[in-house]
């Protein structure tokens, strides 16, 4: 297992031009304006901004059982006798909750505790990958086998054996729980880019220049692995939501606090597929699918930025 | 029509476009290779040596492309206008190439043999060459040709030595013996002795087949020992051209000169000229285009200067 | 008492071979000895091809890797057992330069990002007007102005500008010893005399020495004083440059000066070289320590 | 270096060793670490739903001596292990006194059979269609799908089913709602039952698929993306091979190495998904039975069926990687004496 069993997507670092031109870099011509990361990002941006109006002007209270009239449409539309009102744009579910503040509550949340999980993984997978890379010999052994081993297992059964015995997990609990399966990929990535870079002309030379491995480690080292960094945050960010919305379509996790995962769940469970009630579902839905694809494009940007021989071709 | 040039490169010119303007990275060149000849195409890194052969072979990679001129074969047929299936049919029959990266210029998931063997079965026309025992029979020659042992006939590139793996590029190259061998570079990843062996590999195919070769490279000394006839290019130009024993006993641009006396070697212990960027840079005023050329000696050609 | 400046007694370096490495152990360098005196500074070349273990000795003396066995004295101090302090002594004043003069700038950091860093670390200067001072006393050295090149990026200097830089700030550190790896086998050929003069006058201006280690035998020839020949790990001949080149004793020496190509169409290669069929992942296995002959006064030859 | 394969071989068990071994033992822990013993809150809640149970002390007693849970832990933790290895996993909470292994083996077909089709069609199309947007002679009107991929790897299979079963089952009425098999047809190797297993496993098998067939194309795009920069591909250029024959066997076959690898790295996100999808379908697989479990707080059923599935991705992997060095050639054939 080499250089092969590198992240699939990201391969290598750009190759330098050994030519020398002294050709000025204008922003349109940087790295950075990548039109999938810019379109991610702000995409991405709007759609936090939205949440963050909603929160202040839309009234929350909505979000809980009982708090409107039940198997309302949205706006304009109609099922079985009721119109939709603008009181409710996005229509209600069985159970008497606005879907607008569902959505409002639940997207939060699930954006949230993704990117904490995969905060925690991300500095858990640096600070492993760095110091395998780096240290190597037993750390390195130890750091690799555990990796290869948590690799190979689905996060989702596991936590899913933990939550079926301990179903009281709180915000931070869970975040941790699902951290524990999003620290992998930032350790294999950031460890094999350790291990070549450690080898590399500048490190040696910041060594003879009497730098300490922390400095070697976070000065000369990290800021080349920006793009990694950040597309490692993306897609654990990813993983960790799916994984959580997964537990919660299971019928896993804090069921009574509203959240995208648990509204596909009462959604599921109250056959509102059957039932032609499409908002109940393809409501979240589409916000999630929205978030995925915002956080993809922003990783599928920073891969390209980290080589830019994906560019076009 | 029976002609003594082997190809004859007319006016060829390469250019970048780059957004900020275009770069010609081949400037204008113009030279023959003759039946049986080593030619040697020396110049320094950004010479734009390796991007002519590129254009020859159109390999060119994008966004470099071919600005002008025209390459001919055997004086009859023009490469650059050819259409690509036409192109391809001349490729490796009559157009070889032997390339630079002695370590990854072999497919590692072939067997030698297959890689060999699959330039033969795209090019050969005659059936009775195809057959698996006239194939073995003929790599097993090739093989022996360049002096590998038989074993190599069943190994992966891995298996290989950097100096054993270039023997491989020359016996595929010579395969179909084509008319021109391109080198680029062969022997430049390569220790001195192993170095030494693959320039007499190609030594002896050229003595054995009479294949042309254009040999590329930045090596003043090496080239000194391969080649009949060198040309020297500055910044996308030829500057210089002529026989070896002529250009490099009697260099007559102010560019070769400078090459030939910043060159240590182990004749004798001599304080080096040095040259800095900026001095190298001055060569550039002399090169305003079109070049002219004056013939200093028999087939002695060099840009005036002035 | 005069001391030597670095002294190098049979030293060896085994790479692998641990407890829980499965693949065999393979001898990098073996019985190598070297002794570089204090004055006058000299460049002590180290010649091999690739394999020959001379790329590990780079490593050994700047503290990449461990020696297996064997003596390095710097100063008359075990450069294995050396205090904290004595360590950043040797680390300042032991300096490299390498082959790649591209790869040792961090492509993140303009190229003054080098001189910033030792002078930070080794406190080489307090404020800025002294450290640019120091900064713009070492590229004079090599030729070069601050306010041309130490703001620019790497990849806007050219392959011998990269390379004047890294002596540059190895001379910043008034080092006594550098290790130059190839220093000019990445340099387009016309540069390359620009290098190796700033190595001469290191050497007779600012008593630097050098350890030059090569492949090249024509540059070691023009600059080097003393020779050490390396084949598999073991010193095959060593002696002034000069002797080895004209008058080589040892077989392996004889051919590979007999392969060098020189630059004259009339002095051809005489005679073939014939190569064993040879397998790259050769071993090299460890061996008695070789007899050494003395065949000219300084030029030793080992026996075999 | 032959010892590379022994060695490869050797870490590769191990490795897969510990993995279920280290998910054995955490299922163990969990159950213990559950407030209350089960069978205790087993009988418990049998008791609150039916009333007083006379004599209840005594038979949960019994159950505890019978099922060794008043052995000293370590003593249950081995006799634990010993019967996880013969997939022995007691007994069902909700359909008592049903074995949980014949739960799972009931499921374990279904399951299978759905994962292996959805892995084969994303391996050979995902990687067919990656070459072919790879390729600089395919034509552009084709490479403009790319970006459409990008949608698809970001759409997750759960999400995905929803979505499916909303247009094709309930508003197109093209496939069946749930299920995965219709009550009419007979089980076994007939032609109804075939055909009515594939319309049923249709849907399921897309919502997986759309997702990782994505991954897979993206992922074989950017290894040919990097392998045309090498020099034998050049060289094969310059031998004027028939482009076709270039493509697969100079660039896709050196490029497949490293998407066995991705394989491997896909197939726990695979498994995960699969159990999502296969509880939106009803589709009768471990996934449901992991919904079902959760559903009526059966422990013994989630702890097990999840326990299997790491088990099979497990093993998936290890074959996956073990069939890497039978392609490559660097590993297998080194030395060349042979």
């Amino acid at each position: 297992m080499t250089a092969a069993t590198s992240n699939r997507l990201s391969s290598t670092l750009p190759s330098p031009a050994s030519g020398y031109q002294d050709v000025k870099l204008s922003f349109k011509h940087s790295p950075w304006y990548n039109g999938k990361l810019l379109a991610g990002a702000s995409v991405l941006g709007l759609l936090v901004l939205g949440l963050l109006v909603g929160h202040s002007v839309w009234d929350q209270e909505l979000a809980y059982v009982g708090s409107s009239p039940l198997n309302l449409p949205p706006v304009g539309l109609e099922y079985k006798g009721q119109v939709g009102t603008w009181a409710h744009p996005l229509g209600t579910e069985n159970a008497g909750r606005d879907m607008l503040a569902l959505i409002i509550i639940g997207a939060p949340r699930s954006l949230l505790i993704g990117f904490t999980a995969a905060i925690i993984g991300l500095v858990v997978g640096v600070l492993l990958g760095f110091s395998a890379g780096y240290l190597g010999g037993r750390v390195d052994d130890v750091v690799r086998l555990a990796t290869d081993i948590t690799m190979n297992i689905p996060g989702l059964l596991v936590l899913i054996i933990i939550q079926s015995a301990l179903p009281r997990a709180g915000f931070f609990t869970m975040a941790l729980l699902l951290s524990l399966f999003s620290w992998q990929g930032a350790t294999r990535v950031f460890r094999a880019q350790v291990l070549s870079m450690k080898q590399s002309g500048y490190v040696l030379m910041a060594r003879l220049s009497g730098s300490s491995p922390f400095d070697i480690m976070f000065k000369e080292i990290m800021p080349n692995l920006m793009p990694y960094l950040v597309s490692n945050l993306t897609f654990g960010t990813s993983y960790s939501i799916l994984t959580m919305v997964g537990m919660e379509v299971l019928g896993l996790g804090a069921q009574r606090i509203p959240s995208l995962g648990v509204t596909l769940n009462n959604a599921i469970s109250a056959s509102a597929i059957l039932r032609g009630m499409w908002w109940w579902w393809a409501l979240p839905t589409a916000v999630l699918i929205m978030i995925f694809m915002c956080l993809l494009l922003i990783a599928v940007g920073m891969d390209e930025v980290a080589n830019p021989r994906l560019r076009d071709a | 029509m029976t002609t003594d040039q082997v190809m004859t490169i007319q006016n060829l010119s390469v250019e970048y476009p780059t957004p900020e303007r275009t770069v010609f990275a081949v400037n204008d060149i113009s030279f023959e290779i003759k039946r049986g000849e080593i030619l040697g195409l020396i110049g320094e890194s950004g010479s734009g040596k390796t991007t002519a052969a590129n254009a020859i072979l159109r390999l060119l990679e994008r966004p470099g492309r071919v600005a002008g001129g025209q390459v001919w074969l055997n004086g009859e047929t023009e490469l650059l206008s050819l259409p690509e299936h036409e192109f391809r049919q001349l490729r490796w029959s009559e157009l070889a190439l032997v390339s630079q990266g002695a370590m990854n210029s072999l497919n590692p998931t072939m067997r030698v043999r297959d890689q060999i063997a699959d330039g033969i079965r795209a090019h050969e026309t005659n059936p009775a060459a195809l057959t698996k025992r006239a194939l073995q029979a003929r790599i097993h020659e090739l093989l022996t040709m360049v002096g590998l042992p038989d074993r190599v006939y069943r190994v992966y590139p891995h298996e290989l030595s950097g100096g054993m793996k270039q023997r491989v590029g020359i016996a595929m190259a010579v395969a179909l013996s084509p008319a021109l061998v391109i080198a680029d570079e062969p022997t430049s990843a390569l220790d001195v002795i192993t170095q030494r062996v693959v320039a007499q590999t190609l030594l002896d195919i050229r003595d054995r087949l009479g294949i042309s070769v254009l040999l590329i490279g930045h090596d003043i000394a090496l080239m000194a020992q391969l080649a009949d006839r060198i040309a020297v290019m500055y910044d996308g130009h030829i500057v210089e051209a002529g026989p070896v024993t002529e250009v490099l006993k009697s260099p007559a641009h102010p560019y070769t000169r400078m090459l030939m006396d910043s060159m240590p070697s182990l004749l004798e212990r001599k304080p080096l000229v040095v040259v800095d960027e900026a001095a190298k840079l001055e060569f550039s005023h002399y090169l305003k285009p079109p070049l002219r050329f004056v013939e200093v000696a028999p087939g002695h050609r060099v840009a005036q200067f002035d | 008492m005069k001391q030597n400046l670095l002294e190098i007694r049979d030293l060896t370096k085994i790479y692998g071979g641990g407890l829980l490495s499965q693949s065999p152990p393979v001898v990098a360098l073996q019985h190598f000895d070297l002794l570089i005196p204090e004055e006058p500074a000299q460049i002590v070349t180290i010649a091999g091809e690739s394999g020959s273990g001379k790329t590990t000795l780079a490593n050994l003396i700047l503290g990449f890797v461990r020696l297996t066995s064997g003596l390095m004295l710097y100063r008359g101090m075990d450069v294995t057992r050396m205090t904290k302090a004595e360590t950043l002594t040797y680390r300042r004043e032991v300096q490299a330069v390498f082959q790649d003069p591209y790869s040792v700038y961090n492509p993140y950091y303009r190229v003054r990002h080098i001189f910033d860093v030792v002078i930070k670390n080794f406190r080489l200067g307090s404020g800025r007007r002294e450290s640019r001072d120091l900064m713009e006393d070492a590229l004079r050295l090599v030729g070069m102005k601050g306010e041309d090149i130490l703001h620019k990026y790497p990849h806007q200097l050219s392959g011998g500008q990269r390379q004047r830089m890294m002596v540059a700030r190895a001379y910043l550190m008034k080092p006594t010893l550098i290790v130059a790896d190839e220093p000019v086998s990445m340099i387009d050929a016309s540069l390359r005399a620009m290098i190796l003069d700033i190595m001469l006058k290191l050497r007779d201006e600012h008593n630097i020495s050098f350890l030059y280690i090569t492949h090249d035998l024509s540059t070691a020839y023009q600059i080097g004083d003393e020779m050490h020949l390396l084949y598999r790990g073991l010193t095959v001949e060593k002696g002034s440059t000069m002797r080895i080149i004209e008058n080589p004793q040892h077989a392996y020496a004889k051919d590979l000066i007999a392969s060098v190509p020189v630059p004259d169409p009339a002095k051809k290669w005489q005679g073939r070289i014939q190569m064993a069929d040879e397998n790259e992942a050769t071993r090299h296995t460890l061996s008695p320590r070789p007899v050494y002959w003395e065949v000219e006064p300084g030029h030793w030859v080992a026996e075999g | 270096m032959g010892g590379l394969t022994i060695r490869y071989l050797m870490r590769r068990i191990g490795i897969y060793l510990f993995t279920v071994f280290a998910s054995a033992t955490l299922v163990f822990l969990i159950a213990r670490a559950t407030p209350g013993d089960p069978v205790e809150s087993r009988w418990r809640q049998i008791e609150m739903d039916q009333g007083q149970i006379p004599e209840i002390e005594a038979i949960i007693a019994r159950y505890k001596t019978r099922f060794g849970l008043d052995d000293p832990l370590s003593v249950q933790y081995v006799k634990y292990l010993g019967n996880t290895a013969r997939f022995d996993f007691g007994y069902s909470f909700s359909q008592f006194p049903t074995p949980v292994w014949r739960l799972i083996r009931r499921a374990l077909p279904w399951s299978l059979g759905l994962s292996v089709t959805t892995l084969l069609i994303s391996f050979f199309v995902g990687n067919t269609v990656g070459a072919i947007f790879a390729w600089e002679r395919t034509p552009r009107f084709i490479k403009s799908i790319i970006p459409s991929t990008l949608i698809f790897t970001s759409v997750p299979s759960v999400l995905a089913a929803l979505f499916l079963l909303y247009v094709f089952a309930m508003l197109l009425r093209w496939f069946p709602l749930a299920g995965a098999y219709s009550r009419d047809v007979q089980p076994g190797w007939n032609w109804p039952f075939i055909l009515d297993v594939i319309k049923y496993g249709t849907l399921p098998v897309l919502s997986i698929l759309i997702v990782n067939v994505g991954w897979t194309v993206l992922g074989m795009r950017a290894m040919l993306v990097t392998i045309a920069g090498e020099d034998y591909v050049r060289l094969a250029e310059a031998k004027g091979l028939n482009p076709f024959y270039t493509l697969y066997r100079y660039k896709v076959r050196n490029a497949l190495l490293p998407q066995l690898t991705g394989l491997a790295l896909s197939l726990s996100g695979l498994i995960a998904g699969q159990v999502l999808v296969e509880t939106i379908f009803a589709y009768p697989g471990m996934g449901l039975l992991i919904f079902q479990g959760i559903r009526s707080q059966d422990y013994p059923v989630i702890q097990a069926t999840s326990y299997m599935l790491i088990l099979l991705t497990a093993t998936s992997v290890l074959l996956i990687d073990l069939l890497y060095p039978l392609i490559d050639p660097r590993i297998t054939h080194d030395g060349g004496q042979a």
